[in-house]
């Protein structure tokens, strides 16, 4: 179960990784990347960092991505919401 | 016409819906509505084709230098990643524990940490005890950073225009009246929830994960869901940017005092006056829990800080 | 190739390290270049961190009274990481906020059609 | 442990505290006051430690809390430190005295006390890149004043600035990310993160023939990562947007100081942790030295064929670090003491250039194109006489400070053959270009303007009128007596 979760953590965040380069839209990049940091903190808990897998989680995965997705909608980039 | 594009439209593979899908929907939509500003189309076609010549040209140009930009950059990044895989190949194996990072410092850190900085958490220990410099400089980027934040999105007469004022002002307004049920609802049941986990998490920096930062940063998600649920007219009541201000600068100063007391006190091998307490315990390793609560505070608010300037450009 | 696959957090990192630094470099959208830099500072972090692991051993919170190095990782690692992902959060909360002034001033985020309005408009 | 011992880091706390109090100021005047007193404060407490160690030859290693080297941070203080450590606070002190007028115009009053916030902070990064022996302290504050110069650009918020922000903050954070790769390699193969540790277990693994692989790319990485920050030839197109656009006392500060932090660490870097040896062996410094020459070149071109007089002195800073880098790749002591002598040297120098260029230019609507300067010097003959001071010492012309600067270059190289001549015709092609844009632009500020081109007196303020004096007096001293200047920093290598 563990051998099996370290080999594909890192092949699911590599995989994120190029979704986030080559999504079209700006909101799908945010999100995937979002769940980058969300496979990151796990990979933390494996590698016994609960630490970093709380700040990550926390911080990688919360803030910044609600500062991507304000971001977003600041430059109009979010389709369906009621500002103009 | 339109029979044709509609056959069109269904015969898309698999693979082409999939990649709809992924990307929310079918239609080839513009990324971003609002678009460069263009020259003004001219209807004759002798002005098109004298138009479109030199921006053309100038397209080319800039291709042309853009071209060997991309080829650099693509060398630079294949070379990059090929010589880090070589260097891989030297590194010692994965979880081996003759790691030339296991040495005399990792033993201190862990068989000492206890005796000499009081926190069951080594971690803690090391960033604010033994490397508090880093962790000083740390707080440091994350004060400037919303600094900078506050100098870019700060509303003044650069960023906004009068239109936008009273956007805004209207949208106070409408705020304060209208409230999502379901939001608030769930709002008054998690808000007191966070706030108390991210406190707990703060004050048992030095005995458990977590600490300043992951805490803060907790604390700080609370404010901002406050400040979604009921709005920010309900938020400034308690917390303006005046108050913002004196917190942050006051939870730093006590940071940068404590600090620099232990480091003088250090670097002149004078005694520190700092009991560091029964191990375990709430109240114990020094001036790590001081630290821990100021770096919480100065987090909380910084977080806060950033939502609130990206949303409403005032704090 | 054995080794790498051993080394298979430090294998992923170096590509994600790649990845990022190519969105960083090629990608012509601000909000992806700040992403890729996200991706570029978590690549190193999780280089730093496997390095710091060891097999079968804790966490570093002390269990018990008597601390012995050879039953914990190694904590310097979780430490520097630590102090990174809050560096990076800052980087990230600037430029963005960066980006939403530039989008008020020429209504894009692609920083090529950025640069060529200020040539333009000749302030660059 | 004497008292002077704590110097070092009661400057760099003062800095930071300073930052920490400027919100809770009135207003911006007061923030202005705080970082002058802070830089002053700076400079006096790095003079008395100057005077201290420099004569008596002694460094020493001072503890960032109670635990010794390989498990606390640490600073080392030497004679070069404590030399750069006194420029650094002195250069700052000026371009904020020689800035202060058009920081007030420049940047909104609400916005002025958070300006000077990044001053404080980039002054403490500065000290601390300039004194810390812990490399992960180092990659903190090179964090710190990345953010902080971005933010010093784009204070004076116009598109221009805004778009040249974007650009400098895409390769700083580039430069970050290779510099932070290169500290966790190293860390990886080393275990220890403070110098003298550091330096022990490379000497042991190059002894032993370990990692030799990673050693290699380690420095390739962070050589490669500083010098992206510091604007090394093929890196350095983000350089002149930035400092052309920005607020005077930003370019001032910008081109004097914060690009030659970096360079600072790296050699630090080369001399505590990695040892010249060790560098000169892996062939780096041929490399560095390459980019260095062909930077005095592009950089002079750069500046040849810039109309706007802010950015043709940010392509001459281009050309004037090609002249550090070359110092530096000459791989020996006598290169990089030229090096460091040349820090010294551009530091007083291109902050005077970017004050009184706009002084000169304030009488003509803030125009800074050079044609509409004709005559400019006459309105404001101080901020004249400092343009042609600076720009003849850049040029080099004897008895000024870019004359001893190059005369040591050309001396450093005559061991080495083969750069000898490589290094001779550089340094004599670039005297050429740097005369063919500086003259022209000397002579069109002084030659008498046509009538209604002239724009009207300019009253000379004090703060200009002291930073002018200060500057043009170091540029004479460091161009004349520089002997004492010179011993020190060669005592300071010696003891690196």
């Amino acid at each position: 179960m563990r051998l099996a979760l370290e080999l594909i953590l890192p092949i699911l965040l590599i995989v994120c990784a190029l979704a986030v380069t080559f999504s079209k839209r700006l909101l799908v990049a945010v999100v995937i990347f979002t769940s980058f940091s969300l496979i990151m903190s796990v990979i933390w808990v494996l590698l016994e960092s609960p630490d970093l897998a709380i700040t990550e989680a926390a911080v990688g995965a919360g803030v910044s991505g609600l500062l991507l997705i304000y971001t977003l909608k600041k430059i109009h980039a979010l389709k369906g919401t009621s500002d103009e | 016409m339109s029979k044709m594009a509609k056959i069109k439209k269904e015969k898309k593979t698999l693979w082409q819906r999939f990649t709809a899908w992924v990307n929310g929907d079918a239609a080839e939509q513009p990324l971003l509505p609002a678009e460069p500003p263009k020259p003004p189309k001219n209807k004759g076609a002798k002005g098109k084709k004298q138009k479109a010549q030199p921006t053309r040209k100038e397209w080319m140009g800039l291709s042309r230098f853009e071209h060997f930009y991309r080829v650099c950059a693509v060398v630079i990044g294949v070379a990059i990643v090929s010589v880090l895989m070589v260097t891989v190949l030297q590194l010692p194996l994965f979880g081996s524990p003759d790691n030339p990072a296991v040495n005399e410092v990792v033993e201190r850190y862990v068989e000492k940490g206890l005796e000499e900085t009081g926190a069951v958490n080594m971690v803690a220990g090391m960033i604010l005890d033994y490397r508090a410099f880093d962790t000083f400089g740390e707080s440091s980027v994350l004060f400037l950073a919303v600094t900078c934040v506050t100098m870019l999105l700060m509303r003044d007469r650069n960023n906004t225009t009068k239109e936008e004022d009273l956007l805004t002002a209207r949208e106070h307004v409408i705020e304060g009246y209208e409230e999502d049920i379901i939001l608030t609802k769930i709002a008054r049941l998690v808000i007191p929830c966070a706030l108390v986990y991210g406190i707990y998490v703060v004050l048992n920096g030095h005995l458990s994960p977590g600490g300043g930062f992951s805490g803060g940063t907790i604390m700080g998600s609370a404010l901002i869901l406050f400040a979604v649920s009921f709005g920010m007219i309900r938020i400034s009541r308690f917390f303006t940017y005046a108050t913002f201000r004196k917190v942050t600068s006051c939870a730093l100063m006590v940071y940068a005092a404590s600090k620099a007391y232990s480091f003088f006190t250090g670097a002149n091998h004078l005694e520190s006056h700092i009991p560091l307490g029964t191990p375990g315990a709430i109240l114990s390793s020094g001036l790590i829990l001081v630290l821990d609560i100021c770096v919480g505070i100065v987090v909380a608010c910084t977080m806060y800080g950033f939502y609130a300037l990206f949303t409403k450009g005032e704090l | 190739m054995e080794h790498l696959l051993i080394n298979h957090y430090e294998t992923a990192a170096v590509i994600l390290f790649g990845i990022g630094f190519l969105n960083l470099l090629l990608q012509n959208n601000l909000v992806k270049k700040v992403i890729g830099v996200g991706i570029m500072d978590s690549s190193v972090y999780l280089f730093l961190a496997s390095q710091g692991y060891i097999e079968g051993r804790l966490a570093p919170i002390l269990v018990g009274e008597v601390a012995n190095a050879a039953d914990y990782i190694n904590p310097i690692p979780a430490g520097l990481v630590l102090t990174g992902i809050v560096v990076s959060v800052s980087v990230t909360a600037f430029s963005l906020a960066l980006i939403q002034r530039l989008y008020q001033k020429y209504k894009t985020v692609n920083f090529d059609e950025i640069v060529q309005l200020a040539r333009q408009k000749g302030d660059e | 442990m004497p008292f002077v011992y704590n110097f070092p880091f009661f400057s760099i706390f003062i800095c930071m505290i300073s930052g920490i109090v400027t919100p809770l100021l009135k207003n911006g005047r007061w923030a202005y006051r705080l970082s002058l007193f802070a830089s002053g404060a700076g400079l006096l407490l790095s003079g008395v430690l100057l005077g201290r160690i420099g004569p008596a030859n002694e460094s020493f290693s001072f503890m960032m809390g109670h635990f010794p080297a390989p498990w606390g941070n640490e600073l080392s203080v030497g004679p070069l430190e404590a030399v750069l450590a006194t420029a650094v606070c002195l250069v700052m002190m000026m371009a904020l005295l020689g800035g202060s007028r058009d920081i007030f115009e420049d940047v909104l009053p609400e916005k002025q006390k958070l300006y000077f916030i990044m001053m404080d902070e980039i002054l403490a990064a500065l000290l601390a890149l300039t004194y810390t022996n812990d490399i992960f302290t180092a990659y903190v504050f090179i964090e710190i004043s990345t953010i902080a110069a971005c933010a010093i650009v784009m204070a004076k918020d116009a598109s221009a600035t805004l778009v040249a922000t974007m650009r400098y903050l895409i390769m700083s954070l580039l430069g970050s990310g290779l510099v932070l790769i290169g500290i966790v390699l190293l860390y990886c193969i080393t275990g220890h993160l403070l110098f003298p540790s550091l330096q022990q277990r490379v000497l042991e693994l190059v002894a032993t023939g370990q990692y030799t692989i990673p050693l290699t790319v380690v420095v390739g990485l962070i050589v490669l990562g500083l010098g992206i920050k510091s604007a090394m030839f093929p890196f350095h197109l983000w350089l002149p947007p930035a400092h052309g656009s920005a607020t005077t006392a930003s370019s001032s500060v910008l081109s004097g100081l914060v690009v030659k932090g970096y360079i600072i660490l790296m050699i630090r870097l080369f001399y505590k942790v990695f040892t010249i040896e060790v560098i000169r062996e892996l062939r780096i410094t041929n490399m560095i030295f390459l980019f260095g020459l062909a930077g005095m070149i592009i950089g002079s071109i750069g500046a040849m064929k810039e109309g706007h007089i802010k950015r043709m002195l940010a392509y001459s800073s281009v050309a004037q670090l090609g002249y550090v880098f070359m110092g530096i790749g000459l791989g020996t002591d006598i290169g990089i003491m030229a090096a460091c002598f040349q820090i010294l040297v551009h530091a007083c120098t291109k902050p005077m250039l970017f004050s009184c260029a706009s002084a000169l230019s304030a009488g003509r609507h803030h125009n800074k194109k050079l044609h509409a300067l004709r005559g400019a010097a006459y309105e404001n003959k101080l901020a004249g006489i400092g343009f042609t001071v600076g720009a003849l010492s850049m040029i080099g012309i004897p008895l000024f400070a870019g004359f001893a600067a190059k005369v040591f270059f050309a001396s450093a190289t005559m061991a080495q053959p083969v750069k000898m001549w490589m290094t001779l015709l550089t340094l004599a092609l670039s005297t050429v270009l740097n005369a063919l844009y500086y003259i022209p632009a000397v002579t069109v500020l002084w030659s008498r303007p046509a009538e209604g081109e002239t724009g009207e007196k300019q009253p000379v303020y004090p703060a200009f009128a002291v930073s002018t004096v200060v500057f043009i007096a170091a540029v004479f001293f460091l161009g004349i007596c520089y002997e004492p200047v010179v011993t020190l920093i060669q005592n300071g290598l010696a003891l690196l």
